[in-house]
């Protein structure tokens, strides 16, 4: 096979007058402007570009499109391109894959001379012993795995997304399709018109016919003039629920490859058709090629893919092959008709060439083989819809069934016809497209709250009134009488299918698991077809009988970076965040929030606070606004506790339990005023308690008056902690009586703090110190921050953060939801059982709490190391003694620079939960510490005089 | 009825390609009987394992395994074939770890190479939080003798370069619970092996045999099915079956097949996705977990990057897999392994899960006397193949429930005696 | 004490701004809001004159966004929007209507321009088409993964949107859609409100 | 993507929505027994079939209620029903 460049053809889409210089295997090549990698090299006498996977055979062209197999190749970082579709650009290192050590000579193909013992699932049934050498045997095996190589310093660069709502989507832009979207347009829809190639016209592009080129130029000018979108280089990849349709666009201007996600009112399916391989005795030798791609090299980059040629032809496009051949100088030597019942059986010669192709028991010396044995349906799209696909033995190959009715098929996937034949179909399924999608669109509107109101009744459904396409007969041509190649890019034989049948994997997905066909590169788009035949044929029935397998998304495979696209992922900050970021801080990711989790020292931020005062921002704190008069009957329901005597003015902590009773949400919740309430939740629990909230009132309680508004961002939220809090807050706040006296502790006020009004204050605190939380309006909430800082200068005031709070929560013994409690951890088990109202009317969870008030539980307890120098790690188990039995474990562990002891929660059997238990801890490293049990879960100042002061 | 199995060996496969021989076939297809000692339904890799250990460890043979369609159509040929013990609670890692064991020495066992890649598996915290319960887990699974430590960046780096152990990601790597034992398994050979095996003792495989009533008597409900009844056949689109015992082993049909014998189970069906690369040269030598990213990366020798992730929200029996999940996947993957954005998504496709409230199985006796069930994998079935194979056919066999798997009895959700699993199981792989 | 100080938005980085141009992003984010919640049908809703999905223009320019069933943002200048909401819980003993300043916990960015739909369709997953989103929708919608309430309001023709959301999430929204407007010229508008 | 008939916002991606599970009736606590509250928090009847089933329209209208679908085919009963019970609480 001698490949070179013609000269001018009047169908060929390269620009001669620019030269553009790439590298292919470390040495210098040039094409021009619109040749494909592949063609640039067949056009500069190339003609093996790859290895095969399992006998790392020497491969040639087969397809020369997005489809072929031997035609996957590494363009500098990125693996697996399809020479066969990508575009050539400047300076481009293309090299081949998978060879070893180089194209020429790759020693793995001294696999070839075993592939006898190298049947279908060999490995199977070898390397089972010793069971510990099979690692190496893996390794050794890695390195026979195809494919590119990834640079894993690659960055991921910028892909984004787009969501459309078109009316119609038609998926394939040759004549069928482009006379679908014209059509459709043309009936006022939005038409979206994807085309897997680089541009539209399908088989009209390397048409050399001068009706073809007619046709091409008069539906280009169409578009052109239309309002479709045309999108090139462009592929529906699938087709989800509802016409929900990916489309990766190849070629965007800012975008490396866009996704576009489309809700499609109605699917136009018109890929065409996929020409298929015939198997036979060395078909997958370099030389031996597809009618499409003969007419794709001629036409489209002006390639004459050989000297002398043998065509193998069973239909009309390779007749055109061979008269294209003739026309630009390649000797036919000779063409066998598959019509007439005629195969081709072999074609020989040296392993990288093709010398002779053998039929009929004729020899005839050639150097290219044109194959034109008949199409594969690609019928995926429909698949996706949840169509199966019939096969039709009269014209050998398989139809739609019974889609969707919003989706539609045209073109060769429907069936024959002339051009005229095609575009008629296509215009009449575009016009039918556009009528469905007007009924979509109208019910959409309809039902949808903010759309434009719609007038008139809904169009009905449009019947499906097209006149079908024909079905051209062609001869069912899979396997010769010799055996062949299968699937080339998995090197599977039709062989390998038949003695996997016989073996006992005779259904297609056996058969395909077993021999991996159809598992590469194509996913069965050249390979399916010729699968089932030969397991149709290995157990004696027809291709109907045996049917076919599901296709797969996606149709076309997709970088991930186009599925990630710009991964989105959102931070919230408070209103403080830029001080501290001015201040030293070290943050700490909770959920979206980005918080403080110090500013360089949490030890000398807690004894600040125990001996001065601190401020901590706790905006992410969840808070709940909550109006109505029946409040006290919502958090009745909700909370373990009682709610109905709060008084205006007073908070009240309270936990939430699940309906299994396991601990859910604890916080607290102020009566602002009469009918005005504030909830506040854990800040990880703030939007599930929300939901939780509104699922109990419309769907529970859809008569209570209560109106809740998440708040959570609307308040900047300070707790001012220490002995000195007081002092600093009254230097700032009017308004309010801050004596012990007038605001006690867990009381709430509203007050105006550094000039700012209506900030809520509240006597509370996770700290175990006299504090106060003041929920400012948010607008202001660094001013407030920043005044604070300042009046309190004299004062010792500093910041603190998420760790300063969790060591002194912990001195003080408050468990956390979620690290002290598991998804197991009922109520009783915190400790707060008083706090569970058993004789309440209702409350979530209430029949579990009732009964597990009887059980023994699992508990929360306060925990000292003995040595007070060691700190048990989170995690670290309580064991029985010197046995590995498992009694507890520690959920939360500090050293306290209050008690400058180590100090601990755990959760233990109930059996241990008595203060002054001697407990076993196992820490992480194995050592075995001993550990006491406390009688309460405060470490420091269990009373809360502090708290209280 | 015996038969001398046609034996898997280099030697054989050297000899027969010589002379050019085929492999006999590697189970019967053979008439299905009107009367069985037990009826496996579910021809997946645990109703399999059922049935081979039925046969080989207590010498019942009598037995059919039917499935509507091909013997591992459903979840067994479509999970991502990861094997693990370090699970969360004592109950879950002994079982776990026997199971692990099981997989060990399974290629010698069943004569087949399953392609057992004890290749190490890490799960990655994010989080504080997620940092604790690898630590959890880790302590819990030392106390049990299994392999697990919490590793740090640095030690991650090594074992997976791919990965980004920086602090610049949205979501860093923090550390990670690394689990030399775990790896992945050949898993269409896990259903051959048992199938062939079982076939050579004398078990019958039927595919495309469904299954469309349960026939029971003495029942609390119609047709004698329901508490206090008993099983005595099942009926089939091949006719019916007389038989005293029923073990449903199905993975996504778990509860339709339940509810035919009158028993309600505490189940929902969620697909649960996976996705698979192009090959490339392999790079990635160990199992990659993320709990909070929902997502688990391996890559096969053949170089393909296999990717999973956690159950679809919405409950249903539609498996047509969605555009969303591999725009989830491939953001999460790169933001763990930013170096392979280049990477082509080559297949995508999705299978059934049967989630429990508690993320563990039900498995054992029933309220039907005769109908067992081996079900509510969720997500981790593969894994436990052997094990709930040997300790459904010890309970067939003995009448009683083996301790190992008394934790996971239907019983418990009528006391609330839960397992504990919930905790580590955002992900579960 | 100082005055009362002004308004602190959550947009907080610098960027250049300009007062013109193809598509404009602007922080409004210091500008009255309020939410009222009432029953859906009924003397509150009949005053404010928006149901779900709709919206309404009142008294000194003051906007009323029917924003989910039965609730209502009310934005606008201070008094405009005190004029809007003045009285509504006492028309109707019968029905349960509260109102509640909204300003501080919302993050407003209004963003304009023809292509202002094409921006929209990066982020957002809804149909940004004149018959399903017509000038006066109102809808709630993720917007790059933050929820949001948006209304489109145009100017002078031009199509502009109103975007809500937490305010905690605003600086890494605006961001957001100044990345999605790159393409289209984006620039960033001077801040309004207040 | 699913598209779910949201009764409020109009047909919305399922993305939007949370998915509440089977609809099913809260036994009255007060009575109800430890099998049938744990039927109630466990048991569901997850059939192939018709559900009625929960959503939440969380990026719309913050709307809890209640569909009927059907859980071979994903098809919506529609027009959608009014809500009245919830589901998936445990």
């Amino acid at each position: 096979m001698t490949m070179s460049r013609l000269g001018s053809q009047p169908t060929e889409v390269i620009d001669r007058s620019t030269t553009l210089r790439f590298r292919w295997n470390g040495k210098r090549f040039r094409g021009f402007e619109g040749d494909t990698i592949a063609s640039a090299l067949a056009a500069a006498g190339e003609h093996v570009f790859s290895r095969s996977m399992k006998y790392h055979r020497p491969r040639g062209m087969l397809t020369a499109d997005f489809w072929d197999p031997n035609l996957l190749v590494q363009v500098g970082d990125d693996p697996n391109v399809r020479a066969g579709h990508r575009l050539l650009e400047s300076g481009m290192d293309v090299h081949p894959q998978n060879v070893w050590p180089s194209l020429r000579h790759d020693i793995k193909a001294a696999n070839g001379l075993v592939a006898r013992f190298l049947t279908a699932g060999f490995y199977y049934k070898t390397f089972m012993r010793p069971q510990k050498l099979w690692p190496t045997y893996e390794r050794v095996l890695a390195t026979f795995a195809p494919g590119g190589k990834v640079d894993l310093d690659t960055p991921h660069r910028y892909h984004d997304k787009r969501y459309v709502h078109p009316d119609v989507v038609v998926a394939g832009a040759g004549p069928a399709g482009i006379e679908a979207a014209l059509a459709a347009a043309a009936a006022g829809a939005r038409v979206i018109l994807v085309e897997h190639e680089h541009a539209v016209g399908g088989h009209l592009r390397y048409s050399s016919a001068e009706s073809a080129r007619t046709a091409l130029s008069e539906l280009r000018a169409a578009l052109d003039a239309s309002d479709v979108e045309v999108l090139t280089d462009s592929t529906v990849t699938g087709r989800y629920e509802d016409n929900w349709l990916g489309i990766v666009q190849r070629n965007h201007p800012i975008a490396v490859e866009r996704l576009i996600k489309a809700r499609a009112k109605v699917l136009v399916v018109a890929p065409g058709l996929i020409e298929r391989p015939f198997v036979f005795a060395g078909n997958d030798r370099p030389g031996v090629i597809t009618s499409g791609a003969v007419r794709r090299l001629i036409n489209l980059w002006g390639v004459k893919p050989g000297e002398r040629a043998v065509v193998f032809s069973a239909n009309s496009e390779g007749d055109a092959a061979a008269a294209d051949l003739d026309r630009v100088g390649v000797e036919v030597a000779a063409v066998i008709d598959g019509r007439e019942g005629r195969r081709v059986s072999a074609a020989q010669g040296p392993p990288k060439a093709l010398e002779a192709v053998v039929a009929g028991g004729t020899r005839t010396d050639a150097d290219l083989l044109v194959v034109a044995a008949g199409w594969t349906a690609p019928t995926s799209l429909l698949n996706m819809a949840g169509d199966r696909p019939v096969y039709d033995p009269d014209a050998a190959r398989f139809f739609p069934s019974d889609p969707p009715s919003n989706v539609l098929a045209t073109g060769g996937l429907a069936g024959d016809g002339s051009l005229d034949e095609l575009r008629a179909h296509g215009a009449a399924t575009g016009r039918l497209a556009a009528q469905r999608a007007s009924a979509v669109a109208h019910r959409l509107q309809a039902r949808t709250a903010r759309a434009l109101e719609v007038t008139g009744d809904e169009p009905d459904w449009a019947a499906d009134e097209r006149t079908p396409l024909g079905r051209s007969p062609h001869p069912e041509l899979y396997r010769s009488d010799t055996h062949g190649m299968i699937d080339l890019s998995e090197d599977v034989g039709s062989k390998d299918l038949v003695a996997a049948a016989r073996e006992g994997y005779d259904s297609v997905e056996l058969a395909k698991r077993y021999t991996t066909a159809t598992m590469g590169s194509a996913q069965g788009k050249l390979e399916t077809v010729n699968t089932v035949a030969a397991i149709a044929e290995a157990r004696g029935e027809t291709i109907a009988q045996v049917g076919t397998t599901v296709w797969r998304p996606p149709y076309a495979p997709l970088t991930l970076g186009a599925l990630a696209g710009r991964v989105f992922e959102p931070v919230r900050v408070s209103s403080i965040h830029p001080w501290h970021e001015a201040n030293g801080v070290h943050t700490i990711l909770a959920g979206q929030w980005i918080r403080p989790d110090h500013y360089g020292d949490p030890a000398a931020e807690v004894r600040n606070v125990r001996t001065n005062v601190g401020l901590i921002d706790v905006t992410p704190l969840g808070k709940l606004d909550l109006r109505g008069p029946d409040i006290p009957n919502l958090l009745n329901l909700l909370y373990t506790n009682k709610w109905s005597k709060l008084p205006v003015g007073k908070v009240r902590y309270g936990m939430m339990c699940a309906e299994d009773g396991v601990v859910l949400d604890d916080g607290v919740t102020g009566r602002l005023g009469e009918d005005h309430y504030l909830m506040t939740t854990t800040s990880s629990g703030a939007a599930s308690v929300w939901e939780w909230v509104e699922n109990w009132l419309q769907t529970e309680r859809p008569d209570w008056r209560v109106h809740v508004t998440p708040v959570t961002t609307a308040y900047t939220s300070i707790n001012v902690a220490g002995p000195k809090s007081r002092e600093l807050v009254s230097r700032v706040t009017t308004g309010v009586d801050l004596s012990p006296e007038a605001f006690a502790y867990m009381e709430v006020r509203t007050a105006t703090v550094a000039g700012v009004a209506g900030c809520f204050m509240w006597r509370i605190g996770f700290t175990c110190e006299l504090s106060f939380e003041i929920h400012v309006p948010a607008g202001h909430g660094l001013h407030v921050w920043e005044a604070l800082m300042e009046a309190g200068a004299d004062l010792g005031v500093g910041p603190f953060g998420l760790e300063g709070q969790r060591i002194m929560r912990l001195e003080k013994g408050h468990f956390i939801v979620g690290q002290d409690t598991d998804g197991l951890t009922l109520g009783p088990s915190t400790g707060l059982s008083p706090l569970i109202k058993l004789d309440k009317d209702d409350f979530a969870g209430m029949p579990e709490l009732a009964w597990a008030a009887d059980r023994q539980l699992p508990m929360i307890v306060a925990i000292q190391p003995d040595d007070p120098g060691v700190v048990p790690e989170e995690a670290a188990q309580i064991v029985r003694g010197d046995t590995n039995e498992i009694l507890g474990r520690i959920t939360s562990s500090r050293m306290s620079p209050t008690l400058g002891r180590s100090i601990c929660l755990g959760q233990v059997e109930p059996e241990l939960a008595a203060g002054g238990t001697k407990l076993t801890v196992l820490l992480t490293s194995g050592q075995r510490i001993s550990a006491t049990v406390i009688d309460h879960h405060a470490h420091f100042d269990p009373d809360g005089e502090r708290l209280r002061g | 009825m015996r038969r001398r199995p046609a034996k898997y060996s280099a030697a054989a496969l050297a000899w027969r390609g010589l002379r050019g021989d085929s492999w006999p076939r590697v189970w019967r297809d053979t008439e299905l009987k009107r009367s069985y000692d037990a009826v496996v339904v579910g021809g997946g890799v645990h109703g399999l394992a059922t049935a081979y250990y039925l046969a080989r460890n207590h010498g019942i043979t009598d037995v059919a395994v039917v499935d509507k369609a091909y013997l591992g159509s459903g979840a067994s040929g479509r999970n991502t074939a990861i094997v693990r013990a370090n699970y969360l609670t004592p109950e879950g890692v002994a079982f776990y770890d026997r199971s692990l064991q099981l997989y060990n020495s399974m290629a010698t066992d069943l004569n087949i190479n399953v392609m057992f890649s004890e290749r190490g598996h890490l799960t990655l915290a994010h989080s504080d939080a997620a940092l604790r319960t690898m630590n959890w887990r880790a302590e819990v699974n030392k106390l049990q003798g299994v392999n697990s430590s919490v590793i740090d960046p640095d030690e991650i780096k090594k074992i997976a370069p791919a990965l980004d152990t920086s602090d610049h990601p949205r979501h860093p790597i923090l550390g990670a619970l690394y689990h030399p034992p775990g790896g992945i398994v050949r898993h269409d050979a896990v259903v051959w092996g048992y199938a062939r095996a079982a076939d050579h003792m004398g078990v019958e495989m039927h595919q495309k045999t469904e299954v469309l009533d349960i026939l029971c008597t003495g029942g609390d409900g119609p047709d004698g099915k329901g508490a206090g009844g008993r099983v005595t056949g099942v009926r089939t689109n091949r006719g019916d079956i007389s038989t005293p015992v029923v073990v449903n082993c199905t993975a996504g049909w778990a509860g339709l097949i339940s509810a035919m014998a009158g028993v309600r189970l505490p189940i929902t069906t969620h697909p649960l996705q996976a996705a698979v690369t192009e090959p490339v040269k392999v790079f990635l030598n160990t199992v990659v977990v993320s709990g909070s990213l929902h997502v688990y990366i391996s890559q096969t020798d053949r170089g393909e990057l296999v990717f999973g992730a956690a159950v679809d929200p919405v409950a249903t029996y539609s498996i047509r897999g969605s555009l969303e999940f591999t725009e989830e996947l491939a953001g999460h993957v790169l933001e763990l392994m930013p170096g392979i954005s280049r990477m082509r998504l080559l297949r995508q496709w999705s299978g059934l899960c049967d989630m429990t409230p508690d993320y563990s199985p039900v498995m054992g006796f029933t309220p039907v006397d005769g109908f067992l069930v081996d079900v509510g994998w969720g997500t981790y079935g593969f894994k436990a193949a052997p094990v709930s194979g040997e300790q459904i056919a010890a309970a067939v066999a003995t009448g009683k429930t083996p301790e190992l798997i008394a934790p996971f009895a239907l019983s418990r959700f009528d006391t609330g005696d839960l397992v504990g699993e919930k905790g580590a199981a955002a992900v579960g792989h | 004490m100082a005055d009362r100080p002004v308004f602190e938005s959550p947009v907080v980085r610098g960027y250049e701004t300009a007062d013109s141009g193809d598509l404009v992003l602007a922080d409004a984010s210091a500008t009255t809001k309020w939410l009222v919640c009432a029953s859906a049908s009924g003397a509150v809703a009949d005053r404010l004159g928006a149901p779900f999905g709709s919206s309404s223009t009142g008294a000194g320019g003051v906007i009323v966004l029917g924003s989910r069933p039965g609730e209502w943002i009310v934005l606008g200048t201070a008094d405009a929007v005190d004029g809007a909401v003045d009285g509504l819980d006492a028309m109707d003993p019968s029905d349960h209507v509260s109102a509640l300043d909204w300003t501080h916990g919302r993050a407003l960015f209004r963003v304009t321009g023809p292509e202002a739909p094409r921006m929209l369709e990066k982020v957002c997953s809804l149909d940004w088409s004149d018959p399903m989103t017509p000038d006066g929708a109102v809808a709630s919608a993720s917007v790059a993964k933050v929820t949001c309430d948006i209304a489109r309001n145009d100017v002078d023709g031009t199509p502009s949107y109103l975007v809500f959301c937490d305010r905690s999430f605003g600086q890494y929204l605006f961001d957001a859609l100044i990345d999605a407007g790159d393409e289209f010229g984006l620039v960033v508008g001077p801040a309004t409100g207040q | 993507m699913l598209l779910v008939p949201c009764p409020n916002c109009g047909p919305r991606n399922s993305a939007d929505l949370r998915y509440g599970g089977e609809s099913h009736a809260r036994p009255d606590p007060a009575t109800a027994s430890p099998l049938q509250w744990r039927g109630y928090l466990y048991l569901r009847d997850n059939p192939a079939d018709w559900l009625r089933e929960t959503w939440y329209c969380r990026s719309g209208c913050r709307r809890w209620f209640t569909l009927e679908r059907n859980t071979a085919t994903n098809e919506f009963r529609d027009p959608p029903l009014p809500g009245d019970k919830r589901g998936g609480k445990a």
